[in-house]
């Protein structure tokens, strides 16, 4: 098991390479002249090259690539052309509240969407799997930001309830959250649904019944365990969609995370912090699929290292 | 006796991971150095366990898999060196019939299609050339009252039995495999389909290579019959012989294990083998069988033992 | 077929008729299943009227769709004239929404079409060849499956500026690994099925094989991804358009309408309202549709 | 003469398909007594298993329905049993062991775990009893290293192993009747006789009933006491085992002992039954056997006939055979 996972995580590095490597490359394909972002469209073309020297963009792709990734190992992620701060620090300041978020909404998810697809699965074709099953292709179905924009205006406008955009407390959260979290609480209890109906098939649930188990302990125990496992594979890229979901519902709700970031500096072709929060969310999306195979090896015997 | 199919040294190993550089670690020894020869008109019996390799082999010489190590020669030439036109010849010599009735047929496609799949070239030109050919291998193969634009699914396993033979029989074919034909199917089936399989070989002069597990059937059908053990031959011998008096301590241990439809002789002493087959992934050194073998001794574990014999029975135990 | 009325039974034939019965294509078979499925039904009908809406869309529109005037603007639903209302440009909603739906269906069409042939090809070498090949292309399938498609978007958009093409792209150099992942497994299963191995053993060549064999056992399945990633498409498509990264005005792109609404969210509801539903509806339609397919080429294959 | 263990009396059992009725389980009855062995015997879809299920409580249902008879345990009618009350007499007594030993346990427990939870469902006893007396139920069927097997998930034990677990699981709250369902016609011929001997050596021990569910003969000859054949649902004849395999008097019976080939010398030619078994959604009128049988008649195709006593303990349903 162990070295299973270290296998895996040796396997990691080198993805993280060519993931920043490509995020690198594109970001200097980008046809605007930064030296222009930096200094204006009424700069000298000797201020834009004094401007392209410091920033080290007058050297070959390979050379600028290994200075930054020199210098990014040092903690230096360079600075954001626009307002000069440093990457590092609006990254780390971005962090935790991407983690609270993509948190909640994905714990949100789970706890809503296993129970749901379990009795939706032991009452199938009854009213309950209906209503539960509808419920969840009506979830996959709204995209993220209109539901985001319907809450708002029913629990902010409406209601007044709950802030409509911003931070800072539990109650800023909600909304957010739940926008991130209906599409997989959707998708969750559908595979849900499914994995305890194809286990409920399987012979060996037959052999349960002979031995004079309790419905209850059959399908709570053995079934369960068993449907959750595939389940349970399918996390690494749900965490990978948070990631990305997490990019739109964090500019409709102001919330100060990485994907607000993201968004806003691309529309403002801040290209350093577009290339570090680029690069930092594929790396995450690469540890998350390892995080959930993991969990999955560990969940299930049957998989052999 | 001229030899229609020689084998000489066939082996064949399936990798069971697959890895982007290096070799795969766990490899699958399926069929092991196998060398014997399957004489024209002959019906040579292939009997084992699951794991024993005897599928594997059955599809390795018709080179459906290529050999890991080893040659095929049908009629003296070695099947692994035609060119596209000579493996197209062979193709329409040597042919397979399959166990399972129900994947052996693309559920897409009508049973004329199916039959008429292998009629690439010669007298089958035209669409209806082709049908009239279909409904006389129908007739042959005792299914001349169905419709033939007809799907799979609408037949019953015995009836899928006989259009898998009718399309291995399309191309005219002089030696076929037949991969345990009878094993998925109910008794009263399975003898109408021996006694088709032994009347085609009668009017046809076809070469069988049977497949089975069931001593029972190999027994009925076969002259002569090979015994297989983790991808080794372990015995071979003309039939009456082998029933008679077997001397692979193996092929005795799988004679005494099959149940006996005579309720007056379940009394009989019998030996019961103990543990079951170990796995082909990691096969025992030496003899495969020492592992299990009552006579089992040093030499066994060491040495792997050569089939050595005359030519009517020949066994590979370094205490027979 | 007769039944033996007053002779013996003739040995062959078996007794009853429908055992060999009437020619019954699967093809046939298909259609009448889904003819019965319900979500199928449904779904088909609503992409099917949206398909119909984004064709027709010069002879349903009221106005054209950049006609301004700011006489009319922000009227709410229902008045003369503009049926869904007009945003702050005085444009009417309800034209604007007709072609909208051009430019989710062609972006959604253009992707999945592309994404197919890819996923297919790739699909189908890892599965079919199998070996190092297949080692090499499934690493390359997950991870890109693995990978969030909006992230991949976002990094091409930055690239090549905002617009449809850049999202189309993006969209499609992910999206070929849903169709690649189950093309492959599909392959690996038929592969080892009998009826290969019996065409390869009558002579049949790899081309007869994949045409004739390998492919219509796939379309099943493939139709399924397809619809489903109609669905995806379309969202993603929306998504860059509201982001302002996708549809650049005046393309009347559903995303990029909620957009436009989302600053006059507290006076003008309708605005933020109407392409949501469009957008719902459609997604919702390729998801019924997909359902529905799977249920009737395949009710065990999974989500 | 001891009561039956089972008397299962006029059962009949259909599965409402949206193609039409399957008549399953069509008016059987069958007696086993204390320590005896039955062996039914048919083909497939002629009706054995779910018969067996229906002994159980294990009908799916839908599409399931038990539409007439009884089902007597000890006496006791199993019918109109509540499913809480069928599911305290399943595992207890009595007890079932099913044909693919490979999916039969539940793949991410334990052995121990799947061993234990039989006993802790109709015992009142302690966790560590139940560790013990399921390690000893191990040892029975002959597993070694039994303690150290309870850890084991079932993926790691080949498929013989498997159907020991089976039966020991089956044994463990020592059922007066124990039903096999074709145990052994997934495993190998060498291990087949390894379960078969076992199946024979527990059957003296625990004195239990055997109700043997098989397709194949030569299991029959070697296990039962008297044999059930099964056809398109019905029971076509019953008799000792010795009297079916010396003097079968169903046409059906006769054909299918015909058309064995067996080890014995010397056959130049099998008999076979002509065509294929009747597909259930569409059974011929009368007897179901007429049009594969060699010497029906006009009243065969019209009426279908009971099971009729020919000799003591020998009965069989057909026109031509009371004669």
């Amino acid at each position: 098991m162990l070295r299973y996972v270290l296998r895996r995580l040796a396997l990691l590095v080198p993805m993280a390479f060519i993931i920043s490597i490509v995020v690198f490359v594109a970001m200097r394909m980008i046809p605007v002249d930064p030296g222009e972002l930096v200094l204006g469209p009424w700069a000298t073309a000797e201020q834009r090259e004094l401007a392209r020297q410091k920033l080290g963009l007058d050297q070959s792709i390979p050379v600028q690539y290994l200075r930054y990734v020199t210098t990014a190992f040092q903690g230096d992620l360079g600075r954001s052309i626009k307002s000069g701060k440093e990457v590092t620090e609006l990254i780390r300041a971005t962090v935790p509240n991407s983690l609270m978020l993509g948190g909640t909404a994905l714990a949100l998810a789970y706890l809503i969407a296993i129970p749901l697809g379990v009795v939706a699965a032991v009452r199938q074709n009854t009213l309950v799997d209906q209503g539960a099953m509808g419920f969840a292709l009506i979830g996959i179905s709204i995209p993220n930001f209109w539901l985001g924009l319907l809450l708002v205006l029913v629990f902010a406008v409406n209601l007044r309830w709950l802030p409509a955009t911003g931070s800072g407390t539990a109650a800023h959260l909600i909304l957010p959250a739940v926008t991130l979290g209906l599409q997989y609480t959707a998708i969750v209890a559908r595979m849900t649904r499914s994995s305890v109906l194809e286990v409920l098939r399987q012979d060996f649930v037959r052999t349960l019944h002979a031995k004079g188990l309790r419905r209850g302990r059959i399908i709570y125990m053995h079934v369960l365990k068993n449907a959750v496992i595939p389940v349970i594979s399918l996390l690494g890229l749900h965490i990978g969609g948070v990631v990305g979901g997490a990019v739109i519902v964090e500019t409709i709700f102001a919330w100060p995370g990485m994907g607000a970031l993201l968004v806003n500096s691309i529309i403002a072709r801040d290209y350093p912090i577009v290339q570090a929060v680029l690069t930092l969310l594929g790396v995450a999306v690469l540890l998350a699929n390892l995080l959930a195979d993991v969990l999955y090896a560990a969940a299930d015997r049957r998989i052999k290292m | 006796m001229t030899a229609l199919v020689e084998l000489r040294g066939l082996t064949k190993h399936f990798p069971l991971d697959t890895v982007m550089w290096g070799t795969p670690k766990r490899v699958v020894h399926a069929v092991d150095d196998v060398t014997l020869d399957i004489a024209a008109g002959e019906t040579l019996g292939l009997v084992g366990e699951t794991g024993s390799g005897k599928s594997t082999l059955g599809r390795t010489i018709l080179h459906l898999n290529a050999p890991t190590a080893g040659v095929v020669r049908y009629r003296g030439e070695d099947v692994g060196g035609l060119d596209r036109a000579a493996m197209q010849r062979f193709r329409s010599r040597a042919q397979i019939v399959f166990q399972d009735p129900y994947s052996s047929f693309d559920p897409r496609m009508t049973i004329q299609d199916i039959i008429a799949e292998g009629m690439v070239h010669g007298a089958h030109r035209t669409r209806a050339a082709r049908a009239a050919r279909v409904r006389d291998l129908l007739r042959t193969v005792g299914l001349g009252h169905v419709y033939s634009d007809g799907y799979p699914h609408q037949f019953s396993g015995g009836q899928r039995q006989r259009i898998g033979i009718a399309r291995a029989l399309a191309v005219d074919p002089e030696f076929v495999v037949l991969d345990e034909p009878v094993s998925a199917l109910d008794v009263s089936v399975q003898s109408q389909v021996l006694n088709l399989l032994a009347s085609l070989r009668e009017q046809l002069g076809l070469t069988y290579l049977f497949i089975s597990h069931d001593l029972s059937v190999v027994r009925y059908l076969c002259t002569r019959v090979a015994v297989m053990y983790l991808g080794r031959i372990v015995e071979l011998a003309e039939t009456r012989a082998l029933y008679a008096a077997p001397r692979h301590p193996y092929t005795s241990v799988l004679l005494a294990a099959v149940p006996i439809a005579d309720p007056r002789r379940r009394h009989r002493p019998r030996q019961v083998l103990q543990g079951e087959v170990p796995s082909p992934i990691h096969p025992p050194p030496g003899c495969r069988f020492h592992t299990r073998c009552p006579k089992a001794t040093t030499i066994c574990r060491e040495e792997v033992p050569a089939l050595a014999g005359d030519a009517t029975h020949m066994v590979a135990c370094h205490h027979a | 077929m007769t039944k033996p009325t007053e002779t013996l039974p003739d040995p062959e034939a078996p007794w009853d008729a429908e055992a060999i019965g009437a020619p019954f294509s699967p093809w046939r078979d298909f259609l009448v299943r889904f003819a019965g499925n319900k979500s199928a039904m449904v779904g088909f009908a609503i992409v099917l009227v949206l398909c119909l809406v984004a064709i027709l869309a010069p002879w349903i529109a009221l106005h054209p769709i950049a006609e301004q005037d700011l006489m009319v603007s922000l009227e709410p639903p229902l008045t003369e004239g503009f049926p869904l209302g007009t945003d702050q440009f005085g444009r009417d909603i309800f034209s604007r929404l007709v072609f909208g739906a051009r430019v989710s269906l062609q972006v959604g069409g253009i992707v999945t079409l592309v994404s197919m042939l890819i996923g297919i090809t790739v699909g189908c070498l890892a599965g079919y060849h199998g070996g190092r090949l297949d080692a090499v292309l499934s690493n390359l399938i997950n991870l890109v499956y693995g990978f969030p498609l909006i992230l991949v978007a976002l990094l091409l958009v930055a690239v090549i500026g905002p617009g449809l093409e850049g999202a189309m792209i993006a969209t499609g150099l992910v999206i070929w690994a849903g169709f690649a992942r189950i093309v492959r497994g599909e392959v690996i299963a038929l592969r080892n099925r009998e009826f290969v191995m019996a065409a390869r053993a009558l002579g049949r060549g790899n081309v007869w094989i994949i045409v004739r064999h390998v492919l219509p056992n796939i379309i099943g399945p493939v139709l399924v991804i397809a619809s489903f990633t109609m669905a995806v498409a379309v969202i993603i498509e929306t998504s860059l358009s509201f982001l302002g990264l996708g549809a650049q005005p005046p393309t009347p792109s559903w995303g990029s309408m909620l957009n436009e609404g989302r600053s006059v969210i507290y006076r003008a509801w309708w605005l933020a309202t109407f392409p949501g539903i469009a957008i719902a509806t459609l997604v919702l339609g390729f998801n019924l549709l997909g359902d529905g397919l799977r249920d009737v080429l395949d009710p065990r294959m999974r989500t | 003469m001891a009561d039956p263990v089972l008397d299962v009396r006029d059962l009949h059992v259909a599965l409402h398909t949206r193609r039409g009725v399957i008549h399953a389980v069509d008016h059987v009855s069958l007696h086993i007594d204390p320590g005896e062995t039955l062996a039914l015997v048919g083909e497939s879809g002629c009706g054995k298993t779910m018969t067996a299920l229906s002994v159980i409580g294990l009908v799916p249902k839908p599409p399931g329905v038990i539409e007439g008879g009884q089902v007597l345990l000890g006496g006791d009618d199993l019918v109109p049993k509540s499913d809480e009350e069928m599911r305290r007499l399943r595992g207890d007594r009595m007890a079932m062991v099913f044909q693919e030993p490979m999916t039969s346990l539940d793949p991410v427990f334990t052995i121990g775990a799947q061993l234990m939870e039989t006993l802790l469902a109709h015992r009142a006893i302690s966790r560590a009893d139940a560790h013990a007396q399921s390690v000893a139920m191990l040892k029975r069927v002959q597993i070694p290293e039994a303690e150290r097997r309870m850890d084991n998930y079932p993926h790691e034990l080949s498929g013989g192993m498997r159907q020991r677990v089976m039966i020991a699981i089956a044994l463990l709250c020592r059922p007066d009747l124990l039903i096999a369902d074709e145990p052994t016609t997934a495993l190998d011929v060498t291990t087949q006789a390894q379960i078969l001997e076992l199946l024979r050596e527990l059957r003296g021990e625990f004195g239990m009933a055997l109700l043997l569910i098989t397709h194949a003969l030569g299991v029959v000859a070697e296990m039962a006491d008297r044999v059930a054949v099964m056809y398109a649902g019905r029971v076509v004849e019953t008799a000792g085992v010795e009297e079916i395999f010396a003097n079968p008097r169903h046409p059906y019976t006769k054909g299918l002992l015909a058309s064995i080939p067996d080890l014995a010398d010397g056959q130049e030619r099998l008999a076979t039954i002509p065509g294929t078994v009747p597909n259930l959604l569409h059974k011929p009128p009368g007897c179901c056997f007429w049009p594969r049988c060699p010497i029906a008649e006009a009243r065969c195709r019209a009426q279908e006939p009971a099971l009729a006593e020919l000799a003591p303990g020998h009965q069989a349903a057909c026109w031509k055979a009371s004669a």
